[in-house]
């Protein structure tokens, strides 16, 4: 078709505008943690991944940003994480436990376990993300009731449990139970267009990651860092909190936290960044 | 694949239409590109290119630098790179192809860019209630962008 | 604000006349007071006014905080070391809660 | 019922609008305003170019966490140090941001925090010295604009 010679010879060009010009592509630079954790945020694509390497979104962020992320002092998400430790040891329920109770110290009996969710949770016939099994944790074994979405410190303790896992590469099973349909499923979300702007995750975080949306400089959309400390909200931000901002700004309805249509996008996300250390707390835009 | 119009109104036959639409609005659902083209204006009311360049720029609007950098929008920070760069963009399309873009892309380049349909209902699913049914520009704010974009000339 | 709470780094020793680099944060949203709520209605303000740090009961640095200080507010400065002994950091909210913390230096 | 574009706003958990530092749609000081703060932080002494430098990132990822620094030379003695260093920015709501005091037991008179900018502006810095000294430094940062136009 001849107008793509157009396109193509204009593409060329990109970039030599003057109205402050903007370095795209991943930085090319290590994540090291304390300047003791060597943190994997590039990595070779599992088998079937439309992309070659798994790139972490740390890699798209300015140097002041990534430097926040390197020093686990300077980290705002720390404080969250330090009200999560808290949060893992106080006692709620009928049953008189907290979550030390029966899993004692976090980071031993936590250490790596953030990397694998979500999960196949037989249960309910469904996969579970660490906020999901923490409720089912505060049902069925506190007898305390389940925290609502971003609220009463799940946003904390999420990041507290995934913290431990700091370094782990993310690694979920998809052969447990029926995880292969909801992967398929999260896919299917993950391509279809929503909204009058028309536009699907992929059409920024595949098909555009490493250019700049304005000033936005988009990444893969892994979500191997959320919770998030995001310097915008100022605050830890979570995964499906993100999901439904992302449809939102495509001016399309949004589906409900920990919906099925959500769980499986994040089954699906989780795997596109398979092999990625956990970072929780992330520090994003 | 979502709602691709079948193209089949021949250039005669759009051009039989113009005195009906000299005096309204063509609705977003009568819009019919030919060719990969829109020979007549959307409105009858020839584009202002002062509005249209501020409609370029809008966030709220046509927001069109988040995706494409122009030279004469110096004065604005941070140009996008999602799609081409704009400058000279007149030299390569006709008035005619300009509108046809902004009004609906997808039936110039193909289903998979990213740039929407400005005047059109071909849009993703699960559109925000109070939206359905609604074109992000009026046809007059397509009009003007595209007056805006003939004067984008190397 | 309830859930305030500081965290502070300062090394564990140092020698007499060094210059040591101190960092803290506190979780808090720092509410500006200059924006609305859905309803228009102005969202109070509540910061972070006053910070403090003194050394053996001696002043070392303070600051004055306005409202354009980012939530979670972080605070780097430096202190020289003479003697061995206590940093003391104050923190002085709008709703007048005050927030302290301190850390023991040792001399090398 | 007719969602409006606030009420659909409202249902995203108070990502839009309740988290950001400033309303978007309000008066901003200006250069004027800012020397009008600097005058009275200097006490009616004309500022002047020192050995004061202010350090923050030529472009802020996001404007409402962007980090600042300052440092001023000085013997830092009881008979010369540096008072204090405030922080301004023309393009705020208010110009003022943070006023660091020093005492000689400060060492430097050096600090670091992380501020809220409005828009793209200039920041400007003041010290003050025990011996009636008055330095400025400015530097312009811009603050990025995000894609989704929202």
């Amino acid at each position: 078709m001849k107008k793509f010679g157009k396109v193509g010879a204009v593409l060329v060009t990109l970039g030599a505008l003057s109205a402050v010009a903007l370095a795209g592509g991943p930085v090319d630079q290590q994540l090291v943690i304390d300047g003791e954790i060597e943190m994997i945020t590039r990595t070779e694509a599992p088998d079937g991944h439309p992309l070659d390497e798994v790139i972490s979104g740390w890699h798209y962020r300015t140097g002041e940003t990534r430097a926040l992320e390197a020093d686990t002092f300077e980290n705002p998400g720390m404080l969250f994480v330090e009200q999560g430790e808290a949060a893992w040891n106080k006692i709620e329920g009928t049953e008189g436990k907290s979550c030390a109770s029966c899993h004692g110290d976090a980071s031993e009996s936590m250490a790596g376990i953030g990397a694998q969710y979500p999960k196949w949770d037989a249960d309910s016939g469904k996969p579970i993300n660490v906020e999901l099994q923490i409720n089912k944790c505060r049902t069925e074994n506190m007898g305390a009731e389940p925290l609502p979405f971003d609220k009463g410190g799940q946003k904390e303790l999420t990041a507290y449990i995934k913290h431990q896992s700091l370094g782990t590469p993310v690694s979920i099973d998809l052969d447990a139970g029926d995880m292969q349909s909801w992967w398929k499923k999260g896919e299917e979300v993950y391509y279809t267009r929503t909204g009058q702007l028309n536009l699907s995750c992929a059409s920024c975080h595949e098909q555009n990651n490493g250019n700049y949306i304005r000033a936005d400089h988009l990444s893969q959309g892994n979500i191997n860092g959320f919770p998030t400390y995001r310097l915008k909200q100022g605050a830890l931000v979570s995964v499906h909190n993100r999901f439904r901002g992302c449809i939102r700004d495509t001016r399309a309805e949004f589906p409900a936290a920990f919906s099925d249509e959500l769980m499986a996008l994040e089954v699906y996300v989780t795997w596109r960044g398979s092999g990625l250390s956990v970072e929780t707390p992330g520090v994003r835009q | 694949m979502i709602g691709r119009r079948i193209l089949t109104a021949s250039l005669a036959c759009a051009a039989t239409f113009s005195v009906a639409f000299a005096s309204g609005t063509v609705a977003p659902d009568k819009v019919e590109i030919v060719d990969g083209a829109l020979e007549l204006s959307l409105t009858g009311t020839p584009g202002d290119p002062v509005e249209g360049r501020k409609t370029f720029a809008n966030r709220k609007l046509g927001n069109c630098l988040a995706c494409h950098a122009i030279s004469d929008q110096k004065e604005q920070l941070f140009h996008g790179e999602v799609g081409p760069e704009l400058d000279g963009v007149a030299d390569r399309w006709s008035e005619a192809e300009l509108r046809a873009i902004v009004v609906n892309s997808k039936e110039l380049f193909s289903e998979e860019t990213v740039m929407p349909g400005f005047y059109s209902l071909d849009v993703g699913v699960n559109v925000r209630k109070d939206l359905i049914g609604k074109t992000i520009l009026t046809a007059q704010q397509v009009e003007d962008i595209v007056a805006y974009l003939t004067t984008i000339k190397e | 604000m309830a859930n305030a709470k500081p965290r502070v780094k300062v090394p564990k020793s140092a020698s007499a006349g060094d210059i040591i680099t101190i960092k803290t944060l506190i979780s808090h949203k720092m509410e500006s007071g200059q924006r609305k709520d859905k309803e228009g209605n102005v969202i109070p303000r509540s910061i972070i006014n006053k910070f403090e740090c003194s050394f053996n009961g001696q002043p070392v640095f303070s600051c004055d905080i306005d409202p354009a200080v980012s939530a979670n507010p972080y605070l780097e400065f430096t202190a020289k070391v003479t003697e061995a002994g206590t940093f003391t950091f104050k923190w002085t909210d709008d709703d007048g809660s005050i927030y302290e913390q301190s850390k023991d230096i040792a001399l090398k | 019922m007719k969602l409006s574009r606030r009420s659909v706003l409202s249902l995203s958990s108070g990502a839009a609008l309740a988290l950001v530092g400033f309303n978007s749609k309000q008066a901003f000081a200006n250069a004027e305003d800012t020397m009008k703060a600097v005058m009275e932080f200097a006490g009616g002494v004309e500022p002047a170019d020192g050995p004061l430098s202010l350090d923050a990132p030529e472009i802020a990822e996001n404007g409402n966490t962007v980090p600042v620094s300052v440092s001023v030379e000085s013997p830092m003695t009881e008979d010369d140090y540096v008072q204090s260093v405030a922080i301004f920015a023309e393009g705020n709501p208010s110009p003022d941001v943070i006023t660091f005091n020093f005492t000689p037991m400060s060492g430097e008179a050096s600090a670091t925090t992380r501020m809220r900018l409005a828009k793209t502006q200039n920041v400007v810095a003041v010290a003050k010295t025990s011996t009636g000294a008055v330095f400025m430094d400015k530097k312009e940062v811009k603050v990025t604009i995000g894609g989704c136009g929202g």
